[in-house]
């Protein structure tokens, strides 16, 4: 409909303007050198400043180092938290014998374990991929468990009458069943992982994303901080929209 | 075929809740299920129809009294048999998976027995839905369709197995009146082209007359067999049935009877939401 | 009566773990087990021994009580206060973004770009723009709680049922009445999901703030703990975190509980 | 509760429409002031359009849609609407939900409550005044409901499958209920419902509608006598008219059903097994 048509054309004007003002605002207040915005880079200088950085061989392989900590990190989080949530999930009895335990770690925010990672691993690569593994951990960890609990009794029942054993019943029910939520919790568990990465690479690290907007701070190179900043919020909205579609490939049956 | 009774003996169930100590969900419940009859039994909400099927299906244990359908035991005191083919359930809320086609959830119950390879399930299941006019959405999940094609669909999955007896919990309470008519014909036409025993629970007494061999009506908590209806109207059933002088009569008789109870079962409810 | 050829199929209904006292044994096992499985941990020999759950306690034992007192009381501090302004500044900017068809497409957009980027990330940028410490922890714990608190207004305010609206509109109420009297009412639950999320992530945001700033709070007992090879005071700070930030969000859950009084049934 | 009501419904020639789907389509009928109308069609075929057209939630894209011979403006208090799940405030307890209109008309709160107080007796809801809607069980939320809107002495009361989610008990006891509060009462009602039933039980005249775009189909009146007692369910004259509406419907399902066409194949195979 051309109402509708308006609409959106309106809508994408709006959003132009939006991020307009975002960027005009910033400027404004730098040159207007407001408070403390003078020691802000413009974004001129920004713009700069990647041009030159983006292309240079520092920047690839911090990125790609990030990059595959996380992936490791979360990775392993996913192989060893699916299968715990989903056994804590079915199972009463592992989940009493399990949950307290994870109860008790849960309220501990990962970044508060870089410095026990920093004692549990001899190398800094270590410890940097163990404490975004501790970030992932507990969002993929929980959506399984609650993607189990919340499969209706009904359609246990239901695979038990059609002659399901308890094998078939974890494939059938258990792993489908909580499939929506685990993709939930992945995404959330990325989101966190890189969140963590970005503090013990800026507190621990030697390369890396995180550590290279430490460093720049350190140089002064002040532009290059909004640079790092942008790329760590693209990779990690890249890594996001990756697990979504991905979900949906795996979840057919959830209508957008 | 290889449909059979279902002989429900005394069975009492009682269960402790935290609120209110000890519930007497059923007191001493009998009732005798010929093979490939179709028994409904009708009573107010909270009258303990609905654990009664459970305790049938295996899904709840029983305090007191015993439970067989043909010569197997399923339930008696501290023991309950595993849910299974034989006695194949229709759920209230629909019990298909949401994550599994039409086809898929149709094939499931002879592919996971073993009873067939998948591409056989599937060529069986495809003549079935072929058979009944649902050829056209094997592909579809149940989330893409209406609930009367959902409850058609779980009919089949259930049959296809050839239970011992079909349970069959309520299963067209969400349905708008057309579609509810339309797969009550759907049943009953099943019904008598598959011999098969039908346990079905009800509150809409036209549903019960129409679709039923017999109705019980159950008394309001704990439950109780009040009375059991022999229905007179001859098979196969046809809308034109429901304008009979014998239709009219035993609807009255129970309408009587189920509101009796319906009654008392609304006054204990306002008393528990007064507490 | 003997069963009949069923014997396989019969079991009994219920195990001793399955009932509600052997679940309470289950769950204190399972955290007995956990602190066995740490002290043989420590046990292990290595260059730097991991610290056992004993030498822990014994850390926390002689810490000096009133300099810990302090350091948590300054995070908690700290956290509350950054807290407290996401949510005076993103409640009612989540209403407006949420209420308007104007200011939704004219802020959304802003707030979207920023979103992707890790609040932890800022900590150079707020490093550079505020003078002292204070303010950069400040804008950290505030920058990580207002997000989720923005985003959970906006959705409880989209997904007010229109069934209140209308009825509310029948029943004769004017503007002022429908905006105080059923919009915020009706999302007052989620801005509290919000809350809670957003205090979890300000907890965050203070130890990585402290961390790198050390001066004072749990966080920098931690990481101190770690720079001059107090190994076992580690885990008593990363305790002290968990605890609080345990605590601070039973907070929210029970003024949650306080205010919407209407949902307990 | 004063009875004031002698308003009439009328719609002529009202088509409405949501992005390009048409909903209703030249829909014409009235409501006589001081009658019981109930409206019966497929589900999703726009009888709840039409209850939010004469609440003045929405407006017909053409067609003239009036009440007491005005064009209806907007949303008022001389027709409200039960809704179909409980639209109860859930925050406010049930005597602060059933004031809420008096408040809004400037009524002080001690005159208003003392009123509330009275007409929650004579709905059976005395002592439940300080609770919560979620403290209530399913047939007190919908009576605290309909108190809501009796206390404003609508003229017209329009009811949105209101009875829906409550199990056939409560609701079999709800609608005598309800025949007890509007028989001899003049508010003019619209009952939508998709229970042909529950139609017959308690409506003057029952108005069925075809699947999308709805049109009015056919206006069945129902001859039974009044104050309606439950064993005129299973009389005759009741089977009669349940089986016309019915084969009404069905006529209209096998012609066009927008949801499928399978459902037609489906009828006629399942009678040919």
């Amino acid at each position: 409909m051309n109402a509708n048509r308006y609409r959106r054309g309106i809508d994408i004007g709006l959003s132009f303007l939006s991020i307009g003002l975002l960027l005009g605002v910033w400027q404004a207040l730098v040159y207007l050198h407001v408070y403390r915005f003078a020691y802000i880079p413009s974004l001129p200088e920004v713009v700069d400043a990647g041009r030159d950085y983006v292309f240079s061989s520092d920047f690839v392989s911090d990125a790609v180092a990030s990059t595959l900590r996380v992936l490791a990190a979360w990775g392993a989080a996913a192989i060893i938290a699916i299968p715990l949530g989903l056994a804590i999930g079915w199972n009463k009895t592992f989940s009493d014998l399990s949950l307290p335990t994870l109860e008790l770690l849960r309220p501990i925010p990962p970044i508060a374990w870089i410095p026990a990672g920093i004692l549990f691993f001899p190398n800094v690569e270590g410890s940097v991929v163990f404490i975004c593994f501790v970030g992932a951990f507990f969002p993929i960890l929980l959506n399984t468990i609650n993607g189990v609990k919340q499969i209706e009794q009904t359609h246990f029942r239901a695979a038990r009458c059609l002659g399901a054993g308890q094998r078939e019943v974890f494939r059938d029910v258990v792993v489908r069943g909580a499939m929506p939520s685990i993709i939930v919790g992945l995404a959330l568990g990325m989101g966190i992982a890189w969140m963590a990465l970005v503090a013990a690479e800026m507190i621990a690290g030697q390369y890396g994303l995180g550590y290279m907007i430490w460093r720049a701070y350190s140089l002064a190179q002040y532009p290059v901080i909004i640079v790092g900043m942008v790329a760590i919020g693209l990779i990690g909205a890249g890594m996001s929209a990756c697990i979504r579609l991905f979900g949906r490939k795996l979840t057919p049956w959830q209508s957008q | 075929m290889n449909a059979s009774g279902v002989t429900i003996r005394h069975v009492t169930k009682k269960y402790v809740t935290r609120r209110s100590g000890e519930v007497l969900a059923l007191d001493d419940c009998s009732i005798v299920i010929r093979p490939n009859e179709f028994f409904v039994l009708v009573g107010p909400s909270g009258c303990g129809k609905t654990t009664l099927l459970n305790i049938v299906a295996g899904f709840d244990a029983l305090t007191f009294g015993d439970v067989s359908v043909g010569n197997d035991l399923i339930a008696a005191p501290g023991v309950i048999s595993d849910p299974g083919p034989d006695r194949m359930v229709v759920f209230q809320h629909g019990g298909l998976f949401p994550w599994m086609t039409v086809l898929e959830n149709v094939c499931y119950g002879p592919v996971v027995q073993k009873q067939m390879t998948r591409a056989v399930a599937r060529d069986h299941a495809r003549g079935m839905l072929a058979r009944v006019g649902l050829r056209e959405i094997e592909e579809r999940y149940p989330g893409e369709m209406s609930s009367g094609m959902r409850r058609r669909v779980e009919i089949i999955r259930a049959l296809i197995g050839h239970p011992k007896v079909l349970l069959m919990d309520e299963p067209f309470r969400a349905l708008d009146a057309l579609n509810k008519s339309v797969v009550q014909e759907f049943l009953l036409r099943l019904f008598d082209t598959h011999a098969c025993t039908i346990f079905f629970i009800t509150h809409d007494l036209r549903e019960a007359l129409f679709l039923g061999d017999r109705v019980g009506v159950m008394t309001t908590r704990p439950g109780r067999v009040k009375t059991i209806v022999d229905v007179t109207l001859a098979r196969p059933r046809s809308t034109r049935m429901l304008d009979s002088r014998d239709f009219l009569g035993l609807k009255a008789q129970l309408t009587e009877e189920v509101h009796e109870e319906a009654l008392k079962a609304f006054a204990a409810g306002e008393r528990e939401a007064a507490r | 009566m003997q069963p009949r050829g069923l014997e396989g199929k019969l079991r009994r209904s219920v195990r001793w773990w399955n009932t509600p006292a052997g679940s309470v044994v289950l769950q204190i096992s399972s955290v007995v087990i956990f602190l066995i499985v740490w002290e043989l941990f420590g046990k292990v020999p290595r260059a730097i021994p991991i610290p056992t759950p004993d030498q822990s306690v014994r850390a926390a034992v002689s810490l000096d009580p009133l300099s810990f007192l302090y350091d948590c009381v300054l995070s908690f501090y700290r956290v509350g206060l950054g807290f407290l302004i996401a949510a005076i500044i993103g409640i009612p900017l989540g209403a407006i973004i949420g209420y308007s068809r104007l200011a939704r497409g004219l802020l959304f957009p802003a707030v979207e770009v920023l979103r992707p980027v890790p609040p932890i990330a800022w900590i150079p940028l707020a490093l550079l723009f505020f003078p002292g410490i204070e303010g950069m922890i400040l804008f950290l714990t505030f920058y990580g709680a207002f997000f989720p608190i923005v985003y959970n207004t906006i959705a409880g305010i989209s997904a007010i049922p229109t069934m209140y609206i209308r009825a509310a509109r029948s029943l004769g109420a004017s503007s002022w009445t429908l905006f105080w009297r059923i919009m915020v009412p009706a999302m007052l639950p989620s801005i509290f999901t919000g809350l809670h999320i957003a205090i979890g992530i300000a907890w965050l945001m203070v130890v990585a703030g402290e961390m790198v700033a050390t001066t004072g709070g749990v966080g920098a007992l931690t990481w101190e703990a770690y720079q001059t090879t107090h190994y076992p005071l580690i885990f008593v700070g990363m305790a002290a975190i968990g605890v609080l930030g345990f605590f601070s969000s039973q907070l929210i859950r029970f003024i949650a509980r306080l205010v919407i009084r209407w949902d307990n049934a | 509760m004063s009875v004031t009501g002698t308003s009439d419904v009328v719609l002529d020639r009202v088509s409405k429409s949501y992005a390009t789907v048409p909903v209703l389509d030249q829909c014409t009928f009235d409501v006589p002031a001081g009658s019981f109308t109930a409206l019966v069609g497929p589900s999703g075929c726009g009888k709840s359009t039409i209850i939010n057209l004469i609440a003045g939630y929405d407006w017909p894209d053409a067609g003239r849609l009036t009440v007491s011979g005005r064009p209806v403006s907007g949303p008022g208090w001389d027709r409200l609407v039960v809704f179909q799940e409980t639209a109860l405030f859930p925050w406010m307890t049930t005597i602060d939900n059933v004031i809420f209109g008096l408040q809004n008309r400037g009524f002080v709160r001690r005159d208003a409550e003392g009123q509330a107080r009275e007409l929650l007796a004579k709905f059976g809801l005395a002592g439940f005044e300080r609770k919560y809607p979620s403290q209530l069980s399913g047939g007190m939320q919908r009576r605290a409901e309909l108190a809501r809107a009796m206390i404003n002495s609508p003229e017209v009361m329009l009811f949105d499958e209101a009875f829906r989610g409550l199990d056939t008990m409560t609701r079999g006891l709800m609608q005598e209920y309800l025949l007890g509060v509007f028989e001899g009462s003049s508010i003019t009602t619209v009952f939508v419902t998709t229970e042909i039933e529950e139609a017959i039980y308690l409506a003057d005249r029952v108005v069925v509608l075809s699947g999308r775009p709805a049109i009015m189909k056919e206006i069945v009146t129902v001859d039974l006598p009044r104050p309606r007692k439950l064993e005129m369910l299973s009389s005759p004259q009741f089977g009669a008219i349940h089986e016309r509406i019915l084969a009404s419907l069905i006529a209209e399902a096998e012609k066009d059903f927008s949801e499928n066409v399978v459902l037609t194949e489906m009828l006629s195979a399942s009678r040919g097994l």
